[in-house]
């Protein structure tokens, strides 16, 4: 049954595709159908996986041999344990949400575009009421079912990832979501930056995946099988343990390694983060699919998955190596996006490096062994995030409809020509305000506090003070930007006339708000630790016993201290507090003081990327490879040979040919015989006699020498 | 072997005994009978044609209504002894410029041509010159000789009208020469040998003239073109040369000329006897004996030298161009035609009794005339209108 | 020396005196009649050989026709040739020594050959020679073909000589 | 009967040998075929001489010597009219005149 | 039914060829008559290729369907063909990719009846190579295949283009292209009659199967004045130059643009298609069974050019300006892993008593004949595409295109599709092969293949350049309105690429029908 899951959102791609894709209707009422039944799907395996106690001995799994090699064959299926069914609720639950809102997005039910053109964002339509008065409304998206389709193929990209039991289709379903990336970035492939953001996007991802093929070959040709319950038995375990691989890594780790920079693209980290900010500039729905519920979430799931791995050879205190690569790419990815996060202008460019920072965090978690943490961190993170996305989105529709209706072109999505949206768009306001706290982890009430306090609990207990350190000053940047991104937005007075006639959304872009909002504030409390001061013993950590059971040796719970606790609860408040205070009175961005241009730029890392790889890529292509190497090198190889022999041909017919063989023999011969013919034309008189005299004559000189020497 | 059935062979032995009695050896004893043979025969020859004189102006005289020569002797007996006397002590003129050789040599070689054919003439079934197995071209070979002497007798009397004259009594002579040698060959072919003592012999069942008669005339026209007499006569025409090769001969010379042409056409009389009518067979006389067959031999050749006498002097003169025409357009083919058919019936027939051949051959004899005939007159009638479309009778 | 012997001595003569008249005297017609004597002893000596049939033929032939086709030529070519001026070419001595040095190796080789004294076989009288030679001549197996080639020779020959000697009328 | 082979052959050999001093040393075309027809007798005297002397029985030597006649007739006769023609267009019968066959 | 049985061979290998001669006789102006009976004849071959594939027992050892008749007894050489899991598939793959090609060649206006013939004429050649078991017949088949692609890249080629030589000498595209192709494989394929007939004559046979057991056994002693060893080294660099120009291995492989830009559609498509396969199967076929320990020494060399082949062929397609020089490079890139597979093999040598090496030997020598099914099928997709925007716009320089995909929206997903199949996409029938190699040549080559990641990362450089500069990119006004307004993708020309696609998703999804083949007779092959 399992199996089925990822198929609905599949078989609602190809029938938009290749049957629906004239009809918006039947295309849109298919994708959410399709998504609305993996759902419920999931649903249904999450309620019977909370059924069995001890879930993780005996997970749902079905296996069928999918690649004869040699005697054996490779071997592919589907398998839910604990960590698998808390991942899918989250799944099936943003999937759905964001099906749904992008119906509202799309602006379904609204007239076609007086001169839209597929490729380009709709601009709007001219259209006279019954008062004959005329004014410009939101247009549909010319492309509207491919977007559902794309969706669609995204949906099933993820749900293969969660439900493998292998490695391969895990990277299968990888790499399924690394195409609908780029599709759905490159979705309004008019615009210039949409196209060279989706090939960033792809190729990104790509470096990232290649090495992460490399640790599945490795794994594979190393166990002889992909699924993990082969790999994670104890005996091959221990075996890869103790194998030496490259530059000192043991088997596992360096396999583990190749996997972790496979996530490194993915998952949009440090050195391969540049793809995220730029995936922006896909429609809304779609950033919030990538970087909130599935793709980056996707990369994180990953490391989860090979956790037991990772850890083969950690024994409990000093970390292994790649643990401690992990650890410090987690956390220093976490500082350096909340740095750049904090002097971004644009709405959802801000949400984008806040997601960054935040993957980091839970990367850091993995690193340091913070196996639950870094789950409960994820999935309480999916929600607010997805939320905060969503609401972004909604922001960005209510300010094109003031724009439209004012006529005034001013960017929707730049935070400072918002302004005083909270009493515009009341709804959206509240959903976003929990968002963004939950996102700073605001003290008890948001699910992100639990989860954050977690991980610094964790960093913590472990005496990992470096990780702790810069977790919490990330966390410090992160309260302070996401009120600094509220406070522009929705308090104050709005800045653009726009803003002031801005509107709110239709139902279906706030209902999935309201629902993300209650599970941003209620999945934290499923996870809350046995010996917090008052709410410990409430709730059972429901969390860290489920999920912890994937794993062979159930993680130990930490002993409680209260310097973790308060540095979170320090952080967060005084982050919110001083973001507050500090944009109160900013109208405009000259005021705002962070707009540093080496923050702004990103740290130059776009630029330096560009120049450092893609520029010598291209020259290397084109000239080196191309034009040098084939055109000159071998290609002056086989013409030096076609000359050679040309010139040996000139060669033979200029000095054997012709000289010797026509003008010595050919014309000597010649004129010989006409030398010779003319000497005996002369016996030739006429005369009759004369003849038969000179024949009698040599007759008769015959008959006697023939007497002579022979008879 | 007596004389009076095998004289030859009588006389020769008694002679032999004479002459060896005498003392020559047999070898010179042989040449010398062989050469008295020869005498007489050249000598009996040349008495006839002194005969054949008188027979011929006798004749001739009658047939022109007249009388001939009958005051010199009884009958005029002794006028070609006259003419002979006459002849020799006429003066005997030679041109200044002729070549002398071959002038005086001329006559001799004619008369020479006439007497070698009587080597060949079997006047009896044993009494003959030589019984050669050639005979019949032996026959053609001397004609030959009888064209050189012509030639010869031409050239040398260095006159133009001599030398025209003999031109074309040679062209007549070569062309006739052909349609004889082709109907000599049909008694050759009938008797199967050449030998005209064997054609005599094979023709005691049936006269040759029963079985092709056609040939027999053909043979005579030719023989009588051979002569040069009568129709044929071109040299002697007056009106155009005078009187041919034998202008500048007088005397004796042309007297030779004279009697050569006088003895050959007595000795083609005889061919054709010989040939054609069974030569001196008579319905079974001759086997009473040698002189009987010879006179009736005599007697045939006479009757066939008056047949020619008889032509002679009844037909007209033919134009040299008309005369060679009529042989190449109409005696050589027709010659050709009846040996052919001859050759094949005697094939065919072979099985028959002699007179079925004989009537068989003599109806297609019939025959090939008629047919000739009829082309003949078809080709006239054609002749005769191209005339009328020429120029219409009379009308302006 | 027996009859035969005589004539044949005679014969030889009369060919050898004539033939040498024959390439020696000026006149040409006297040649030709020469040429005729010559001729007429060859004759002569095919009857002693007993080839009669040859001997009549060869009178018929050459005589007959070919010495009287020479009279004509040289008749018809007279009016230029006035037997006058040199008959023989200037090189008249080489060829007289060539023909002697002929004749003498013809002579040696003819005695040089194996039993070339030997005298004639007697040929039985029943022996009928002509009859032979037209066997000869007309059965296929012997010389049928030799006869009938020589026959198309002579149409030809006959036909080319009327076509030249007539050819000036046309022009 | 006893004339030995041998003279007929010497006989035939002088008599060719004239014919070819005639062929050789005569300025007049005719003569030169009149050396010619001596040369064909003495052939024939060979041939006939032969028949006779090697195997009468074989008719080899007359037929041959037949077709000698019918060679030479034809011969004369073509020759003979090449040379009136020569004479008709040349105007001279010398045998040196006609010398057009040069190189 | 029994004749269909023991014939089944020579009927598909000579059937493209009656089918010629029929056509020879037909008009030449009844041009759809022409191109559909070419079409049926090869439809008919592939029905009896896929007859063939039924009736194959995979599990059964040896060669099956075996056929030999006397060919050339002077040299006692045999016309003795036969079939194996290798050879089926390779065969499967011709009967497939020919009857597109034709259909894809239903736009050649002119000369038809030539260019059909020689296109039946080239499916028999390749058919021949697949099937041969004699060693001459191989060559001559191998001979036989060059001729009709010479004619049809030299007559129907792309007219416009020139080449500048040495001394600016300018010389016609097409010729160039058709002569470069024609003479640089010919030259390689010289080395190769040498060794055949050094083989033929050492044991007096040419007989495959008689070779593999004679020859590797024979090590001792001297051959030709030359120690064993020495020879059979520089036999076996004669069979690898031969295959490696066919292949196109790295430094040998100029000639496959020039030859595919050059080339009508239909033509680099089976170019593309199953002609490159022919050097990869000479090296699956001779090479490794008949060189096993020379295989063994030089494999890293092997493994190198393979690389580099991978590396350059990824990063020239990736500076090209031309769309169709770009899929051809694409080609030497992915032929390369082929390369790659069979390098590690030969690393291995012969299956030894090491178990996991084994694996890995199978699984490479499986992905990479996998790899060798995928790219024809991706490849000639590819370069069908191209051709389809050849037609319409006359130019295939990617700067003249742009912003085509609102224009063409069916023709746009179907690049995209298999643009992505040939990226490697997983799912998609690239990644399949792909992965096996990788996985292959991990524990045998495990730096050679770490370089050759280089090499993928590029290839979904080039792929995603392609179609930015194509579908996505500003719209080019010339081809939006006006007569040479750019036309949607035909129903033919959909029914060329639904095969395609069909196998491609279906290989990707389920390869294990296939692979099933594949696997047996990679355990067999030596």
């Amino acid at each position: 049954m399992i199996w089925l899951l990822p198929l609905p959102p599949l078989l609602a791609f190809f029938l938009i595709v290749l049957v629906t894709n004239k009809k918006k209707a039947l295309s849109h009422t298919l994708g959410v159908g399709a998504a609305a039944l993996s759902w419920l799907g999931s649903m249904i395996v999450f309620v019977r996986a909370l059924g069995v106690e001890h879930f993780g001995e005996h997970a749902f799994e079905s296996v069928v041999d999918w690649l004869p090699t040699g005697e054996t064959a490779l071997q592919i299926g589907v398998r839910i344990d604990p960590l698998g069914a808390a991942v899918l609720f989250f799944v099936a639950w943003t999937i759905l949400m964001i099906f749904l809102y992008s119906v509202g997005y799309q602006n379904f039910g609204q007239p076609a575009g007086d001169h839209d053109v597929k490729g380009l964002p709709p601009h709007g339509a001219t259209v006279t009421d019954n008062m004959g008065k005329k004014h410009t409304v939101m247009s549909i998206e010319p492309m509207y079912s491919r977007f559902f389709a794309f969706l669609g193929l995204f949906a099933c990209g993820m749900y293969t990832l969660v439900v493998s039991n292998n490695l391969l289709t895990l990277f299968v379903g990888w790499e399924i979501m690394g195409l609908c990336s780029y599709l759905l970035i490159g979705f309004w492939y008019g615009k210039k930056s949409a196209r060279d953001a989706a090939v960033k996007a792809f190729m990104t991802t790509r470096i990232g995946d290649v090495f992460m093929l490399l640790g599945i070959a490795f794994l594979y040709s190393a166990t002889g099988s992909l699924s993990f319950e082969v790999i994670f038995a104890e005996g091959t375990l221990h075996a890869l343990a103790t194998t030496p691989a490259f530059f000192g890594f043991s088997a596992a780790g360096f396999i583990g390694l190749l996997i972790f920079i496979g996530v490194v693209g993915k998952s949009a980290q440090w050195p391969l983060h540049v793809w995220l900010p730029d995936a922006m500039e896909g429609p809304t729905p779609v950033s919030a699919m990538i970087h909130a519920a599935t793709m980056v979430s996707a990369g994180v799931y990953a490391v989860l998955r090979m956790f037991p791995l990772i850890t083969a050879d950690f024994s409990g205190h000093g970390l292994t190596m790649t643990m401690s690569i992990i650890a410090f790419i987690g956390s220093f990815t976490a500082i350096f996006a909340a740095t750049i996060a904090v002097a971004q202008n644009d709405i959802k460019r801000v949400l984008a490096y806040s997601t960054v920072s935040q993957l980091g965090f839970m990367i850091a978690a993995l690193g340091i062994g913070a196996y639950v943490a870094a789950a409960f961190h994820l999935i309480t993170h999916a929600f607010f995030k997805a939320l905060l996305f969503l609401g972004s989105g909604s922001v960005i529709h209510g300010m094109e409809h003031g724009a439209l209706h004012t006529g005034e072109h001013v960017d929707p999505q730049d935070l400072f020509n918002m302004g005083g949206l909270r009493k515009k768009m009341p709804v959206t306001f509240w959903t976003f305000l929990i968002g963004g706290l939950a996102l700073s982890g605001f003290p008890v009430l948001t699910a992100g506090f639990w989860s954050k306090d977690e991980i610094l609990a964790d960093a913590f207990g472990h005496g990992h003070w470096v990780v702790f350190i810069t977790l919490a000053v990330a966390a410090f940047l992160t309260a302070f930007y996401t009120m600094r991104q509220i406070t522009l937005a929705f308090f104050g007075e709005p800045r653009t006339r726009a803003a002031a006639h801005a509107q709110e959304t239709p139902w279906t872009m706030t209902l999935p708000l309201v629902v993300l909002a209650t599970f941003a504030i209620g999945y934290g409390w499923t996870g809350i630790p046995e010996h917090f001061p008052i709410l410990g013993g409430l709730i059972p950590n429901w969390f860290h016993e489920f999920v912890g059971g994937t794993l062979a040796v159930h993680p130990e719970v930490l002993e409680f201290s209260i310097w973790p606790l308060l540095a979170s609860i320090g952080v967060a408040l005084g982050g919110l507090s001083f973001g507050w205070l500090a944009y109160r009175k900013v109208r405009t961005p000259r005021q705002d003081r962070l707009q540093i241009p080496v923050l702004k730029n990103k740290w130059y890392f776009d630029e330096a990327y560009d120049f450092l790889f893609v520029r010598p890529a291209a020259w290397i292509a084109e000239q080196f490879s191309y034009l040098f190497m084939d055109r000159t090198i071998i290609d002056g190889i086989l013409h030096g040979i076609a000359r050679g022999a040309l010139f040996l041909g000139g060669v033979f017919r200029n000095y054997i040919d012709k000289p010797v063989i026509n003008e010595f023999f050919g014309d000597g011969t010649g004129n010989l015989v006409k030398r010779a013919g003319a000497g005996l034309r002369k016996i030739q008189v006429g005369r009759l006699q004369y003849y038969m005299l000179a024949s009698l004559i040599v007759l008769v000189a015959f008959a006697v020498l023939y007497y002579l020497l022979l008879a | 072997m007596n004389l009076w059935n095998d004289p030859i062979n009588f006389i020769a032995g008694w002679l032999r005994a004479l002459l060896t009695g005498w003392g020559l050896s047999l070898d010179l004893a042989k040449i010398f009978i062989m050469l008295v043979g020869v005498g007489v025969l050249i000598v009996g020859s040349l008495v006839l044609a002194i005969f054949l004189v008188w027979v011929e102006r006798k004749v001739v005289a009658r047939f022109q209504d007249r009388v001939g020569p009958n005051r010199i002797g009884p009958y005029g007996l002794i006028q070609p002894f006259a003419d002979i006397i006459k002849l020799i002590i006429k003066e005997d003129i030679t041109p200044t410029t002729a070549d002398k050789v071959i002038y005086n040599l001329a006559p001799v070689l004619a008369l020479a041509s006439v007497l070698f054919l009587w080597a060949v003439l079997p006047l009896a079934s044993n009494i003959y010159g030589v019984d050669l197995n050639v005979a019949a071209l032996y026959l053609v070979a001397a004609g030959a000789l009888g064209t050189l002497a012509i030639i010869m007798g031409g050239w040398a009397s260095n006159n133009k009208y001599a030398l025209l004259g003999a031109f074309r009594m040679v062209a007549t002579m070569i062309s006739y020469e052909i349609p004889m040698v082709v109907v000599l060959l049909i008694p050759t072919l009938l008797a199967g040998t050449m030998s005209f003592r064997g054609i005599v012999e094979s023709q005691a069942g049936a006269w040759y003239v029963l079985m092709a008669p056609l040939a027999m005339l053909i043979f005579l026209i030719s023989a009588v073109a051979e002569l040069g007499r009568a129709p044929f006569d071109l040299n002697e025409a007056e009106s155009e040369i005078i009187a041919g090769f034998h202008i500048e001969y007088t005397g004796m010379k042309f007297g030779l000329f004279y009697a050569g042409e006088l003895l050959h056409a007595f000795t083609f009389g005889g061919f054709v006897a010989l040939l054609f009518f069974g030569g001196y067979q008579f319905f079974g006389l001759e086997k009473l004996g040698p002189l009987v067959a010879v006179t009736i031999f005599l007697a045939k050749a006479m009757f066939g030298y008056w047949v020619i006498m008889w032509i002679k002097y009844t037909m007209p003169r033919i134009r040299i161009d008309h005369l060679l025409a009529f042989n190449w357009k109409f005696l050589t083919p027709l010659a050709l035609i009846l040996l052919v058919v001859t050759a094949l019936l005697h094939k065919l027939l072979a099985g028959l009794p002699l007179w079925g051949i004989t009537l068989i051959m003599f109806l297609t004899n019939v025959l090939i005339a008629w047919v000739t005939v009829e082309i003949l007159r078809a080709y006239g009638r054609k002749q005769r209108q191209a005339e009328e479309v020429l120029a219409p009778a009379g009308q302006h | 020396m027996t009859a035969s012997q005589i004539v044949f001595l005679l014969s030889a003569a009369l060919i050898i005196g004539s033939a040498l008249m024959v390439v020696t005297t000026r006149k040409l017609v006297h040649a030709a009649l020469w040429l005729v004597a010559a001729l007429f002893g060859v004759a002569i000596l095919y009857g002693l050989l007993e080839a009669g049939f040859l001997a009549v033929v060869q009178v018929v032939v050459y005589i007959g026709a070919i010495a009287i086709l020479f009279i004509f030529a040289v008749m018809l070519t007279r009016k230029e040739m006035r037997d006058t001026g040199p008959q023989t070419r200037r090189s008249w001595p080489l060829a007289a020594l060539l023909g002697l040095l002929v004749l003498a190796g013809l002579v040696f080789l003819v005695l040089d050959m194996p039993d070339v004294a030997r005298t004639a076989v007697e040929i039985p009288a029943e022996v009928d020679t002509v009859g032979a030679l037209g066997q000869a001549l007309v059965s296929p197996e012997a010389y049928a073909l030799p006869f009938e080639v020589a026959s198309v020779l002579l149409l030809a020959a006959l036909i080319g000589a009327v076509y030249i000697a007539s050819g000036q009328k046309k022009e | 009967m006893n004339i030995p082979l041998s003279w007929y052959l010497i006989l035939a050999a002088s008599l060719f040998c004239i014919g070819l001093y005639g062929v050789l040393s005569r300025r007049n075309a005719i003569a030169i075929l009149l050396g010619v027809e001596l040369m064909l007798n003495a052939v024939n005297i060979n041939l006939v001489a032969f028949w006779r002397y090697l195997d009468p029985a074989q008719m080899g030597g007359q037929v041959f010597a037949i077709i000698v006649f019918a060679v030479a007739a034809a011969e004369v006769a073509v020759g003979l009219a090449l040379i009136i023609s020569v004479y008709r267009s040349r105007k001279s019968v010398v045998a040196d005149d006609i010398d057009l066959m040069k190189w | 039914m029994e004749f269909l049985n023991s014939h089944l061979l020579t009927l598909i290998l000579f059937f493209p060829v009656l089918a010629a001669l029929v056509l020879l006789f037909l008009p030449g102006e009844a041009v759809k008559l022409i191109r559909w009976t070419a079409l049926i004849a090869s439809l008919v071959s592939l029905g009896l290729s896929i007859f063939l594939w039924r009736q194959f027992d995979p599990a059964a050892a040896g060669f099956q369907f075996e056929e030999t008749y006397t060919w050339y007894a002077a040299i006692n050489s045999t016309f003795h063909i036969g079939v194996d899991g290798l050879s089926l598939t390779m065969v499967l793959l011709t009967a497939i990719l020919t009857p597109i090609a034709i259909l894809a060649s239903f736009n050649i206006s002119e000369r038809v009846k030539a260019y059909m013939m020689l296109f039946l004429f080239l499916e028999t050649g390749m058919l021949g190579v697949f099937l041969a078991l004699d060693l001459l017949i191989f060559f001559v088949f191998w001979e036989v295949g060059l001729v009709p692609m010479y004619f049809l890249i030299n007559q129907w080629g792309s007219e416009k283009g020139e080449r500048t030589l040495w001394k600016g000498i300018k010389v016609q595209a097409r010729n160039y292209a058709s002569l470069k192709f024609m003479i640089y494989t010919m030259a390689g394929s010289l080395g190769l009659l040498l060794a055949i007939q050094m083989l033929g004559v050492l044991f007096q046979t040419f007989d495959l199967l008689v070779l593999y057991q004679r020859w590797t056994s024979l090590s001792d002693g001297t051959l030709l004045g030359l120690p064993v060893a020495t020879v059979k080294a520089v036999a076996f660099w004669a069979f690898v130059i031969a295959f490696a120009v066919k292949v196109p291995v790295w430094p040998f492989h100029t000639w496959l643009p020039d030859a595919h830009t050059e080339a009508p559609t239909a033509g680099s498509m089976i170019l593309a298609g199953v002609l490159l396969k022919l050097g990869a199967y000479g090296f699956l076929r001779l090479v490794l069974p008949l060189y096993p320990a020379e295989a063994q020494r030089f494999a890293g060399a092997l493994a190198f050019l393979a690389v580099m082949a991978i590396i350059f062929g990824a990063f020239a397609s990736y500076g090209q300006k031309d769309f169709k020089r770009l899929v051809a490079y694409s080609s030497v890139n992915h032929m390369g892993f082929v390369l790659l597979g069979i390098a590690a093999a030969a690393k291995v040598g012969v299956a030894g008593t090491d178990a996991a090496l084994n694996l890995s030997r199978n699984i490479a020598l499986n992905g990479a004949v996998l790899q060798m099914f995928n790219h024809g099928l991706s490849a000639a997709g590819m370069f069908f595409l191209v051709g389809v925007l050849y037609e319409r716009t006359h130019t295939r320089n990617l700067d003249d295109y742009g912003g085509l995909f609102p224009l063409v929206p069916v023709y746009g997903g179907i690049l995209i599709f298999t643009s992505m199949a040939s990226l490697g996409l997983p799912g998609l029938n690239g990644f399949v092969s792909e992965f096996l190699v990788v996985r292959g040549s991990w524990p045998i080559l495990t730096v050679y293949t770490a370089l050759a990641m280089l090499g993928l990362l590029f290839t979904g450089a080039y792929i995603l350049k392609g179609i930015k500069q194509v579908l996505h990119g500003p719209l080019n006004e010339h081809w939006a309105h006006g007569e040479h307004r750019l036309a949607e993708i035909k129903a033919r020309e959909i029914i060329v690429m639904v095969p395609l696609m069909v196998l491609i998703l279906v290989l990707g999804i389920w390869p294990g029908w296939l692979l099933e083949v594949i696997n047996k007779a990679m355990l067999m092959l030596f």
